[in-house]
């Protein structure tokens, strides 16, 4: 049915496991991947990662194997061999993709100096390499901005999956958003204490939907199906009804389809592609950042509100997102990361 | 017949491997990958180079703890599903030790060894303590167990190992069985002094139910607890004592996680698959503990060998779960191979 | 008050279908004498194939979609099931590690031909799954109906009416009757012209019915897709509601209905005032300390069914 | 001739054995026909193959004259052969009603049970037959007898012409067995046949016409039971000459070594059931409890041995207090117990026949040190005690369970009798044995006495309580009612006595409250 072209790119894969005979000289210079737990096509960070590769190896005119590779884990153990077998087969930049990679990662580099690394998402310490993480906290704010200006209940839900700096990261930055339109706007805050239980998310999202609350922003994972299947449940029950749910990391239109509507409000996207393929064209260029923490938000093209729901996206919120977009350009706004951060912020308003 | 019974316990789990091994090229044949390449890259996976191979081993670790203690309330007649939230509590109760002491080695990780290990026999000792006094089914406790293991250990984790953080710091180097010697042999794999460990407990079991006293009891508690009490034996206390070394040997594996292989403990989203992976283990090694390491072997050398097999054959990695299925059903099912076995010798014979 | 029930009642339901359905086939197994661990594999391969059927032919059944999804993914799990048939039944195989590997073999079979088939850890997201809806005229009865009969899954209600369909079955009519005889004493039942392994087999069958039921209800009410977190623990909390149902089809139906209450309460409880206070782990844990504490507070000893788990051999004693 | 069931040259093998070597059996309508024959004869295995459950090797069934193959129990019951097995096929927590209808239920429109229809039903079966059953009572809460007769319904239930009966009295009370007795005649009255395999020659000459004796596997020939004797038979039965009567010295009791005074034991429902029972047994004596079942005598020795805590009363050993110790110190304390359920309490069935000799022992020396076992010194002692105790088993290696009854019970009383306990408590200790071992056993207990133990027997078998005791204490609701002299009584004035009706006594112990 779904699936974009991403996803007909990957059918190919299992068959080519002999590797196809490229056509062009492969240069030098190789990179690949590991993903965390969910591999390629987690629709996902991971997914967007690979993409990032994938498309630097294309522009180069590598193929899979050939130049980049990604190795997929299914189980925390399985970082260390995988990174340590990239190592073996002497690509020169290694990506780790999410920061339950920090720990090995930081181990790998620190016994590999020969070899460059990436971490997405978290900060290793060593210059042999980079930390790429991700202002999640504008992307939030942004969308909350959104979520406020949608509301007509003005009550808004937050779902976490575990609770943590980063998850707290998204939670921060929705809240500010959304107060930041409208102080009186109230923002439920729940966490499933796991990224896939989508019963708990299911659950979770029919209470807060029954207690009021129109907008549901979710930053968690698999948990997250839950939220969606409920919010399209109310919908397909009563299509008048307005419920939306905000989704992350990628655009999550696709999830949000419910016959003739879509529940997908909008989603804070992770350009996770874009990163890759820049940190992998600055190590290809010897420009490498080793030792440096990346930091990529609106400037770098590394945060995104996706707008793919043109009726929902009117042109009065995308207006409303790109002024606070602006303002936090211009640092008139500076966007809270922590919960006490938070406190601040609104007590400041 | 006792020497037919030997050879047959010998041979029906090689039969099995070879049976699961070939219903599982069948699988990828049908499903248009090429076995023989699949079988390699496992091989390789496993046994390619040093690094491989000290990864492999330290996954044999805990699958032999956890096997043993799965194996060990067998016999006694209970099923301990519970070794997955043993292992939990193990591995948090360890590597805390390992934070928060300050101690030279040989006090520091003795005593984080056994905290992990003591961690788990209290999460052996609940179900056993309700399933001897008041009846309680120990499988249906050591499930929810599971889950207050995991659940608990998370916010543990967060809100006191951390601040509110995913993973704890490193334990401290007097803590660890991490060896750089062994790094070193293996291209830093993360082999680490644990499967000395393993391979200790799994003597002290076959020691302790073979040849003590306390093995005679706990097993005859498993056998007959109408004829253990009129034995003059305490039914109660031996039920307990089972699962808490049961859950001792499942926490021991925690430890060996936790000191050994990372250092550290992170929020688990789901369970660590150890526990239920040693259910496998203890009944392909028939509850015998020898017979647990080598079932583990084979389990540690097929789960490593799997990830190599993507990357060099195309082939996914859960095959090496279906055929780890497959070997189990052959094992359980011995009736079949013995049945055939006794076939052709009966025509031998002749 | 009544918002409150309004709010869990409705989550009560829908979390504990699955659950109850699949607790049911653990019933009719255990009382046939044939022990089921492998209630997780059977829900696996229920949801597997409820949500690959889902995909491929929603253009073609449209509304009935998913309700063939549960019909063909319940089948299949039957079919499937046989291996523990064979195995404990046939081949005398110690059924724990039967069930042990059927838990195994569905996860690595759900989860290699989704990659051998869509060349991804996951499927997509169904387009038909299923919806809550107002049950009729029910729906409109004062105070009940907006409790117990709006907003509702239907099949939430099928999985109820099922557990009595079962209860009737097991204990009302000769069926049942033999069932339950081959499940506690199988010798006696094979002396009086029963045949233990076809009524074993049956057993086993059913419960492969029933947990296709339950994994493919769940993945089609709550998931909408597959991958190897879909049933992550169900089947071991369906075994749990047999037990603690004292291996009754009403009892695991009400055990089922108090895990989701205890789940559905450690949400709801965050807004709760009293709950609010304490810390959100107590509210995760609360369901299994509740099962555990009921287990060994009020319900006591249970009795398994008495040849529960033994190979019937015959004219062996 | 006019047989309804001929069984000819029957050929049962199992693996490694013979069990019916070219057996052939003829039993006529209207007649009982008894098989005897010792344990492991193979007399359960011929009656098996005739019931369908086993297929003879060779052979030829014929029922009323017609060739017959019996592959299942189904077959069985359409050609009217039913089956009360040795081991009761009862499903215990199913009803009376449910047991009988079992597989061939009648049915409602609905396709649902007719309950109704089918109690009334066995209502009047068990009238007919006078066998006194209530259909609606659950068969954990019944008496063994009760259960009995619940067998024979089921057979009657399905319209048997033809009725086997596999060691029927073995479990059963002396009132039950002459009640068993009784059915059976207005059975074969009413045209029934019936086959009665049992050890107890009296039973056979009591109400069999016709008696088939096997002797390892071979049919040994049939004789006419009028037209025969005890001795006869006894000695076709085993190939030599057997003595019935056990011979033994006059009993001389010295010091008192069991005193049990006032006591009280409930049992598992909450229910007392030993009532203030009094008792004493000096060294060198043996006391037989008779009794009907239920009177509390399972209560009383698990109170005894310390497996039941009683609720008042002393218990004192060689002037030491034994209330409510545990069975490990009661053991210690030197009382030895042959258990009544040699399945259940006696032995651990998966353990090798060498680990159950250490059963209560093990953790004393030489049998371990610092809780290492040693097991040279428990395969040892073992191996002794195979030996004198004569218990038939390929090695002390062999689990228990391979056994033959008599076997692991030869096992357990030269377990409990080497430890030369002060007190040796046997309870049922013959109980389905042929009579070789049963003589064993009574010559074993009768040596212990001669040793100047003290010996407590409990058997509901008034033949051996009458020849084995020195004194016999009647027991009745809880309580000793009487204590005879086995040389001044008769088991009509025991079985009175055990129906609790001599009041005087009863109004005594009355005033002792
Ligand atoms: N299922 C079986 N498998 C193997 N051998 C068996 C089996 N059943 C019986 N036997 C053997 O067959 C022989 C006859 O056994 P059977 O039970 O018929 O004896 P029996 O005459 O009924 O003895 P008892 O008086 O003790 O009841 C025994 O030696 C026994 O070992
Ligand atoms: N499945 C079996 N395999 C091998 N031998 C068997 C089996 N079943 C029974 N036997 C043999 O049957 C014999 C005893 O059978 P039998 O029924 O005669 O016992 P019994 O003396 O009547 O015991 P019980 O006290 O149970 O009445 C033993 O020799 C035992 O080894
Ligand atoms: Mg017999
Ligand atoms: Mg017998």
């Amino acid at each position: 049915a779904c699936g974009g072209a991403e996803d007909e790119d990957n059918a190919n894969e299992g068959n080519n496991g002999d590797g196809a005979a490229n056509e062009e000289e492969a240069g030098d210079f190789s990179a690949a991947m590991v993903t965390d737990i969910g591999g390629v096509d987690d629709k996902s960070f991971n997914q967007s990662a690979w993409e990032g590769l994938k498309a630097w190896g294309e522009e180069n005119g590598f193929s899979k194997g050939e130049g980049f590779d990604y190795a997929q884990s299914n189980d925390k153990s399985e970082y260390i061999p995988n990174l340590s077998r990239l190592v073996r087969d002497e690509y020169d930049l290694i990506f780790g993709i999410g920061f339950e990679l920090k720990e090995d990662l930081q181990k790998i580099a620190d016994q590999n100096p020969d070899t460059n690394f990436a971490l997405v998402d978290d900060m290793i310490d060593a210059p042999n390499g980079v930390s790429i993480t991700f202002k999640e906290h504008i992307g939030s704010f942004l969308v909350g901005v959104a979520a406020a200006h949608k509301t007509s209940t003005n009550k808004l839900g937050f779902v976490g999956g575990i609770d943590s700096p980063l998850i707290n990261k998204f939670e921060s930055g929705f809240i500010a958003g959304a107060k930041s339109v409208n102080p009186d706007i109230e923002i439920e805050v729940e966490y499933a204490a796991s990224f896939g239980d989508a019963a708990k998310g299911k659950i979770i999202a029919s209470t807060m939907y029954d207690n009021g609350i129109d907008i549901i922003y979710h930053a968690s994972g698999g948990t997250g199906n839950g939220v969606f299947n409920q919010a399209k449940d109310i919908k397909q029950n009563d299509p008048d009804r307005d419920i939306w749910v905000i989704g992350v990391d990628r655009d999550q239109y696709e999830e949000g389809a419910i016959g003739d509507h879509n529940v997908t409000l909008t989603s804070m996207v992770k350009r996770v592609d874009v990163a890759v393929q820049e940190v992998t064209n600055q190590a290809m260029n010897g420009e490498f950042p080793g030792g440096k923490t990346l930091e990529f938000g609106l400037e770098e093209d590394g945060i995104d509100v996706a707008t793919t729901n043109s009726e929902a996206m009117t042109e009065e919120i995308i207006n409303a997102v790109q002024e606070w977009e602006d303002k936090i350009l211009d640092g008139e706004v500076e966007v809270p990361q922590t919960r006490e951060e938070t406190e601040a912020f609104i007590d400041a308003l | 017949m006792t020497a037919n019974n030997k050879l047959f316990g010998i041979l029906v789990p090689i039969i099995s491997v070879i049976l699961g091994l070939i219903v599982g090229a069948i699988i990828m044949l049908i499903s248009g990958h090429n076995p023989i390449e699949a079988y390699a890259s496992l091989w390789a996976g496993a046994f390619g180079d040093a690094f491989t191979l000290g990864e492999t081993i330290r996954r044999i670790t805990p699958l032999i703890l956890t096997g043993l203690a799965v194996a060990f309330a067998f016999k006694s007649g209970l099923f301990n599903i519970g070794a997955e939230g043993q292992v939990i509590v193990g591995w948090l109760a360890a590597v805390w030790v390992g934070l928060a002491i300050d101690a030279p080695m040989i006090i520091h990780l003795p005593l984080a060894i056994i905290m992990g290990a003591i961690a788990g026999g209290l999460w052996g000792f609940i179900p056993g303590l309700l399933k001897a006094k008041i009846g309680v089914h120990e499988v249906i406790v050591t499930i929810m167990l599971n889950y207050i293991a995991l659940f608990s250990t998370n916010a543990i984790i967060r809100s006191v190992l951390t601040e509110q953080s995913t993973t704890t710091d490193h334990i401290a180097p007097t803590a660890s069985l991490a060896s750089e010697w062994l790094q070193s042999l293996t291209y830093f794999s993360r082999m680490h002094y644990g499967i000395l460990i393993a391979v200790f407990a799994a003597v002290i079991m076959w020691f302790l139910i073979e040849r003590t006293t306390i093995g005679y009891e706990l097993k005859a508690v498993g056998f007959n607890q109408h004829a253990s009490k009129y034995a003059g034996m305490n039914v109660s206390k031996n039920i307990i004592l089972s699962m808490v070394i049961a859950g001792g040997f499942a926490g021991l594996a925690g430890a060996m996680e936790g000191l050994g292989t990372y250092g550290t403990i992170s929020v688990m989203s789901g369970f660590t698959n150890l526990g239920f992976d040693g259910i496998a283990v203890a009944l392909l090694g028939a509850n015998n503990p020898f017979g647990v390491i080598l079932a583990a072997i084979l389990f540690g050398v097929l789960k490593e060998g799997a990830g190599e097999m993507p990357t060099g054959a195309g082939v996914p990695t859960e095959l090496v779960d279906i055929i780890i299925a497959l070997i189990i059903f052959f094992v359980a099912s011995s009736y079949l191979i013995r049945w055939i076995l006794l076939r052709f010798k009966k025509e031998g014979d002749k | 008050m009544m918002d409150l029930l309004q709010s869990i009642i409705p989550t009560v339901l829908f979390y504990s279908a699955p659950l109850i359905l699949t607790a049911l086939g653990g019933v009719f197994s255990e009382r046939s004498g044939v022990v089921n661990i492998g209630l997780e594999g059977l829900m696996v391969m229920g949801a597997f194939v409820g949500i690959v059927f889902n995909l491929a032919f929603a253009d073609v059944f449209g509304a009935w979609t998913p309700w063939l999804s549960i019909i063909v993914a319940a089948l299949v799990s039957a079919a499937f099931s046989i291996i523990h048939a064979v195995a404990s039944v046939s081949l005398q195989a110690n059924q724990v590690v039967s069930g042990v590997a059927i838990n195994m073999l569905a996860l690595g079979i759900g989860i290699y031909l989704t990659k051998v088939w869509y060349g991804k850890g996951q499927t997509d997201m169904v387009q038909q799954p299923f919806y809550t809806q107002d049950l009729g005229f029910l729906a409109n009865i004062p105070i009940i109906g907006p409790i117990f009969f709006q907003g509702i899954y239907v099949t939430s209600y099928v999985a109820i009416i099922l557990a009595f369909v079962a209860w009737y079955v097991l204990y009302k009519t000769p069926f049942g009757l033999r069932l339950r005889a081959v499940g506690e004493h199988p010798m006696a039942a094979d002396t009086n012209g029963i045949s233990v392994t076809k009524m074993r087999y049956i057993a086993v069958l059913l419960s492969g019915a029933l947990g296709g039921l339950g994994g493919s209800v769940f993945a089609l009410t709550i998931v909408s897709n597959f991958s190897h977190s879909t049933i992550v623990g169900q089947g071991f909390m369906a075994l749990a509601a047999v037990i603690f149902g004292k291996w009754h089809p009403l009892g695991a139906m009400g055990a089922a209905l108090f895990f989701g209450f205890a789940q559905s309460l450690s949400v709801v409880g965050g807004s709760v005032p009293i709950l609010q206070d304490i810390p959100e782990v107590f509210l995760l844990i609360a369901p299994y300390v509740l099962t555990i504490l009921a287990l060994a507070g009020f319900i006591g000893r249970a009795e398994a069914p008495r040849a529960n788990g033994v190979p019937y051999i015959k004219g062996s004693r | 001739m006019d047989y309804v069931i001929e069984m000819l040259n029957i050929r049962k093998e199992f693996p490694g054995i013979v069990a019916n070597d070219n057996i052939t059996v003829q039993v006529k309508k209207g007649e009982i026909h008894a098989l005897l024959g010792e344990n492991g004869a193979g007399k359960s295995t011929l009656m098996n193959v005739l019931f369908g459950l086993y297929q003879p090797e060779k052979g030829e069934i014929r029922v009323k004259g017609e060739k017959v193959h019996i592959t299942n129990p189904n077959i069985a019951n359409d050609l009217g052969i039913g089956m009360v097995h040795q081991h009761f096929m009862l499903v215990e927590p199913f009803t009376v009603t449910q047991n009988i209808i079992l597989g061939s239920e009648p049915k409602t429109k609905m396709g649902n049970i007719n309950t109704k229809k089918a109690e009334k039903e066995i209502q009047e079966l068990s009238d007919r037959y006078g066998l006194k059953v209530d259909p609606t009572a659950k068969i954990s809460d019944i008496s063994v007898g009760m259960q009995q007769r619940v067998e024979i319904l089921k057979t009657l239930y399905r319209g048997a012409d033809v009725l086997i009966f596999d060691e029927p009295t073995a479990v059963l009370t002396p009132q039950e067995i002459n009640e068993l007795m009784e059915i059976m005649r207005s059975l074969v009255n009413e045209g029934k046949s019936i086959i009665l395999i049992t050890h107890k020659l009296k039973e056979i000459m009591e109400v069999c016409d016709q008696c088939t004796v096997i002797r390892k596997g071979k049919g040994i020939g049939t004789v006419d039971v009028a037209n025969t004797t005890t001795n006869e038979l006894a000695s076709l039965m085993v190939g030599r000459e057997v003595s019935f009567h056990t011979e033994k010295k006059k009993a001389e009791p010295k010091e008192t070594v069991l005193t049990i005074n006032n006591l009280f034991v409930k049992d598992v429902r909450k229910v007392d059931l030993v009532k203030g029972l009094d008792l004493e047994i000096k060294a060198g004596e043996i006391v037989g409890i008779a009794g009907i079942d239920g009177n509390g005598q399972t209560e009383l020795i698990e109170a005894l041995t310390g497996l039941r805590k009683s609720t008042s009363g002393s218990i004192t050993l060689n002037g030491k207090d034994l209330t409510n110790k545990s069975p490990r110190k009661v053991t210690e304390s030197g009382v030895g117990h042959i258990p009544q359920d040699r399945h259940k309490y006696g032995l651990v069935l998966d353990y090798p026949i060498g680990a159950n000799i250490v059963l209560q022992t093990y953790y004393q020396k030489p049998y371990s040190k610092a809780s290492v076992l040693n097991y040279k010194e428990i395969y040892d002692k073992a191996r002794k005690l195979i030996k004198e105790y004569d218990v038939r088993t390929p090695s002390e290696n062999t689990p228990a369970r391979a056994l033959s009854g008599g076997n692991q019970q030869k096992a357990i009383i030269g377990r409990e009798v080497d430890r030369s306990p002060d007190l040796l408590i046997a309870a049922q200790p013959t109980r389905g044995l042929d009579v070789g071992a049963i003589e064993f056993i009574h010559k074993k207990l009768i040596e212990e006495r001669d040793k100047g133990k003290a010996v407590l027997l409990i058997s509901f078998e008034l033949d051996e309580i009458l020849d084995v005791s020195d004194r016999i204490a009647v027991m009745f609701d809880g309580k000793i009612v009487a204590n005879v002299n086995p040389e001044d009584t008769t088991e009509q004035e025991l079985g009175l006595l055990m129906a609790g009706s001599q009041v005087s006594k009863a109004g005594e112990s009355h005033d002792s409250k």
